[in-house]
């Protein structure tokens, strides 16, 4: 059953520094909260895998945390660069980090194949791209019923994954609706899992097929009302899109971002 | 009598035609979304927009910032998880057209969204792929819409991340179960499609008022023009306006909070 | 966009002598009434697949109409044997029949990988049991990353589907609640694919995350109240465990079951 | 003072307390279902029980004839997919206890419930696979309770539809990412357990006033008893009311319509 802990603690007890740790959150449900705990314990060296860095991990590599990105698409979603990502990648800022990239499509085939406890995921994907030359986890096989050529990639299983969802019960059960994007999957696939809600509620209220992950599947559940934003949660508060404007601004320059995260991370304590 | 309108506005209005009301279209953000939902509110009422976030038969109000804002997810008919997405509907098959944009395309109507400059030691690292790869074979077709200049039409793109017709322009021949790739380019100045037979981009139309010229200068490769080459129709004044208010609707939603 | 057709229209138009058809629908759901049609028809020569072939493939066997049948699982679930499938199988009656079998998690899989377009499916399966050698379909490959050995089965993609459903709106979208099986694969992995549902209203009034399957994914939906029993529809009639059980009886003897087929297939029209 | 109870009675309440409330079960249905929800009725009221119909954390209040009845749905934590219940739940390393049921097992615990005879020309066609093969692997330990008959109880079985431990033993070796195996076979005789090192089944425990002639007579094997031989504790007053209970209410359920 998942243990109910405090931000803090969840972090501090199941993050540890080298940790390769899955944050995920389509676009919705982005576990900021959690980011911002993380910078703040300084933990370090970690693989930080994601579809969509976004500024959850422009944050978090602006910060030093990260030793290595996997991820499909780095942009600032209809804004344009993750400036912070960029002067890693480009100038070693605050240090150099390795990238290893994919396509969203394999990416999403990869956590599946994780949730599904298999060691490689199969899909018809990178055909002509030169993707493949640059990250040698891409592979192909042969189908041996058609001959076909098809991409495999190896499964994502992080040590640990974070992700936000709208609430839990008192047991432990969690409710995730809307973009429900990868948040399952991740959760199957990690070794340990880490999930913020909204609110902790006597009854979920869930639809005969929402989308419940169980007590027994959670590692630790931590409660950060509004532990999305400026993502969103639906049902709760808004996508903050004039935030990931002003961010292109924040970010492109290393000071006011050095500014932004004193102001706004370190001396901010958990929720 | 003309309507006064901007470049900008005559490629959104030009890319939207190109959809029609019985389509499934896998839309990317920024301009493709414009198009689509310009579409939707014209000419194309029962088009069926999908967003890679699992949004599936999307209506929404203001064009969204990012492909998963709650706009898209509320005004869907359901919304499936991104696995789902990518397995069941874009790659099992259910898509007519992928619409893309870009940062650099080329000849081929390969597409790059990865960097300028070498691998290992980029001059600019863009986003990267996200979607594309997959929506480019696995859609029945593709549809990109773009900015045209010499930045972003280059002859040969510096990497391949999502395969138009491939650096020799015949990616596709032999390659099962994929879609036809690009069949159309729209960008502020013309209408682009693949030759048959070579797949090279010529353009097919100019656009009210632009010129061979215009069009040479801003294209880095010796671009060629279809024997008959026609104008592109000027904008309606009730597109326009759809288009402006959808704009102007969007604009105020996101500064908003 | 779906057509919308009577049952008797549905069937004539889509479903051909010699076709191989997947009525699905795993316990819940069973679209017997379809089934019903078929047998009125008289089509024959079809390929059936289904997990488990429960009463309805056990009456359209005896009834003629195929001449095989792949399947993970041939019983009457909780009785005890499908006895016209057995008759089929052990003595050929009314006509013998080929049989290609799976285990559940495989046929599963294979209809996973049919939705999702792929000409095969990977899973951990098969492990020490002798199904491998009875049907030369299952193979298997080396992962490329681990050089683990895993089972691969060619995917499933039937010409026809026909499944059963709850209600459908009138533009031809499709609520499927409870127990969803694999009904949204194996109308996503046909060729053509018939829904019946309970009725047709004008709002699914469907969760935000809802099993929907789009007008766009299905051919030609077909009204029919009670198309299910005596299997069932959560939230309009529960399953006739009682009918179940007297199946039992009414199959076991050849002369039986065609009185029963006689009065309660042919005698009735489709509704 | 002894309470009266059927030989059926003392298998099912023999097979619920090989269960823990901190357990996750891959319930069969018959048999197992019987002593997965007497468990939950009785000393493990947490237990999570999980069907393969994709109904997760199902607390039904009469046993299900089906797999599938809409009880399990309608008090399950929530119903997913069968693909996603198979992929996710079972391959993905969720589920610590596989409870299964069969029609013939042999000295080394693998199953049958294909058929009796030959293959292509069966004596008796059963139902097959369902579940199994896939639960006896993927779970972390399986349980399997079966009336105790020589028909079932065989040296070797016609067909290794599910593997307990292959035809020599040693099925399990050397296989990566799998579990256990049986750990423990409840009959309406006596406990078997796989004897560590050789794989065999062997009893451990007989039912109160069962001989070990009885099971010699009912096994088709020459089956060994372990040296510390125990005896199985009796049902209580509450285990056999609780059950007896839940038997009623089924009946009159399923005869119900």
């Amino acid at each position: 059953m998942a243990d109910f802990l405090s931000l803090q603690e969840a972090v501090s007890t199941h993050i540890n520094h080298g940790d390769t740790v899955a944050m995920e959150g389509f676009t919705h449900l982005i576990p900021f909260a959690a980011g911002h705990e993380i910078i703040r314990q300084e933990i370090r060296d970690l693989t930080l895998i994601r579809m969509t860095p976004d500024l959850i991990y422009d944050q978090m590599i602006g910060a030093g945390c990260a030793k290595k990105l996997i991820f499909s698409w780095g942009g600032n979603p209809g804004v344009g660069s993750l400036h912070r990502l960029r002067d890693a990648v480009e100038k070693g800022w605050p240090n150099s980090i390795e990238i290893l990239e994919h396509s969203h499509a394999a990416m999403a085939c990869a956590y599946e194949a994780g949730a599904a406890g298999l060691p490689l995921a199969v899909l018809r994907g990178y055909i002509g791209s030169d993707l493949p030359k640059v990250n040698e986890q891409i592979k192909f096989i042969e189908c041996p019923f058609t001959g076909e050529r098809l991409a495999a990639v190896p499964s994502v299983r992080p040590d640990v994954t974070v992700i936000h969802a709208q609430r839990a019960d008192r047991k432990g059960n969690v409710l995730i609706e809307g973009i429900v994007g990868i948040q399952k999957e991740v959760v199957l696939a990690a070794k340990r899992s880490i999930v913020t809600v909204e609110e902790i509620v006597d009854d979920l209220n869930a639809g005969v097929n929402a989308c419940v992950l169980p007590s027994w599947a959670i590692t630790a559940i931590a409660e950060a009302p509004k532990g999305a934003s400026p993502s969103y949660a639906l049902g709760y508060y808004e996508r903050d899109n004039a935030f990931y404007q002003q961010w292109d601004g924040i970010a492109r320059d290393r000071e006011t971002f050095q500014t932004w995260l004193q102001e706004n991370v370190f001396n901010k304590g958990a929720a | 009598m003309s309507l006064e309108y901007t470049a900008s506005e005559m490629m959104s209005i030009t890319a939207a035609r190109a959809l029609t009301n019985d389509m499934t279209c896998f839309v990317g953000i920024g301009l493709p979304s414009e198009a689509a939902n310009l579409a939707r509110l014209t000419h194309a009422p029962d088009i069926t927009l999908i967003y890679e976030s699992g949004t599936l038969q999307t209506r929404p109000d203001v064009l969204p910032l990012s492909i998963g804002d709650g706009e898209l997810c509320e005004s869907a008919l359901t919304t499936v998880s991104v696995p789902e997405m990518f397995r069941y509907w874009l790659q099992g098959g259910h898509i007519s057209v992928g619409f893309l944009g870009t940062a650099q395309i080329d000849r081929y109507a390969n597409l790059n969204t990865t960097l300028i400059g070498d691998y290992r030691a980029p001059k600019v690292r863009l986003p990267g792929g996200g979607g594309a790869p997959e929506i480019a074979t696995n859609a029945r077709e593709v549809f990109i819409t773009v900015k045209h200049s010499k930045r972003t039409f280059v002859k040969d793109v510096d990497f391949v991340t999502t395969v138009g017709f491939g650096r020799d322009g015949k990616a596709r021949e032999q390659v099962p179960n994929i879609g036809r790739g690009p069949t159309v380019v729209i960008t502020d100045l013309c209408i682009l499609k693949p030759e048959p037979g070579t797949n090279e981009l010529v353009v097919t139309a100019l656009h009210p008022n632009v010129t061979r010229e215009q069009v040479i200068e801003a294209t880095g490769w010796e671009i060629r023009f279809a024997e008959a080459l026609a104008t592109t129709p000027e904008p309606t004044s009730n597109e326009l306006e759809v288009l402006r208010d959808l704009k102007a609707r969007t604009h105020a939603h996101h500064a908003g909070q």
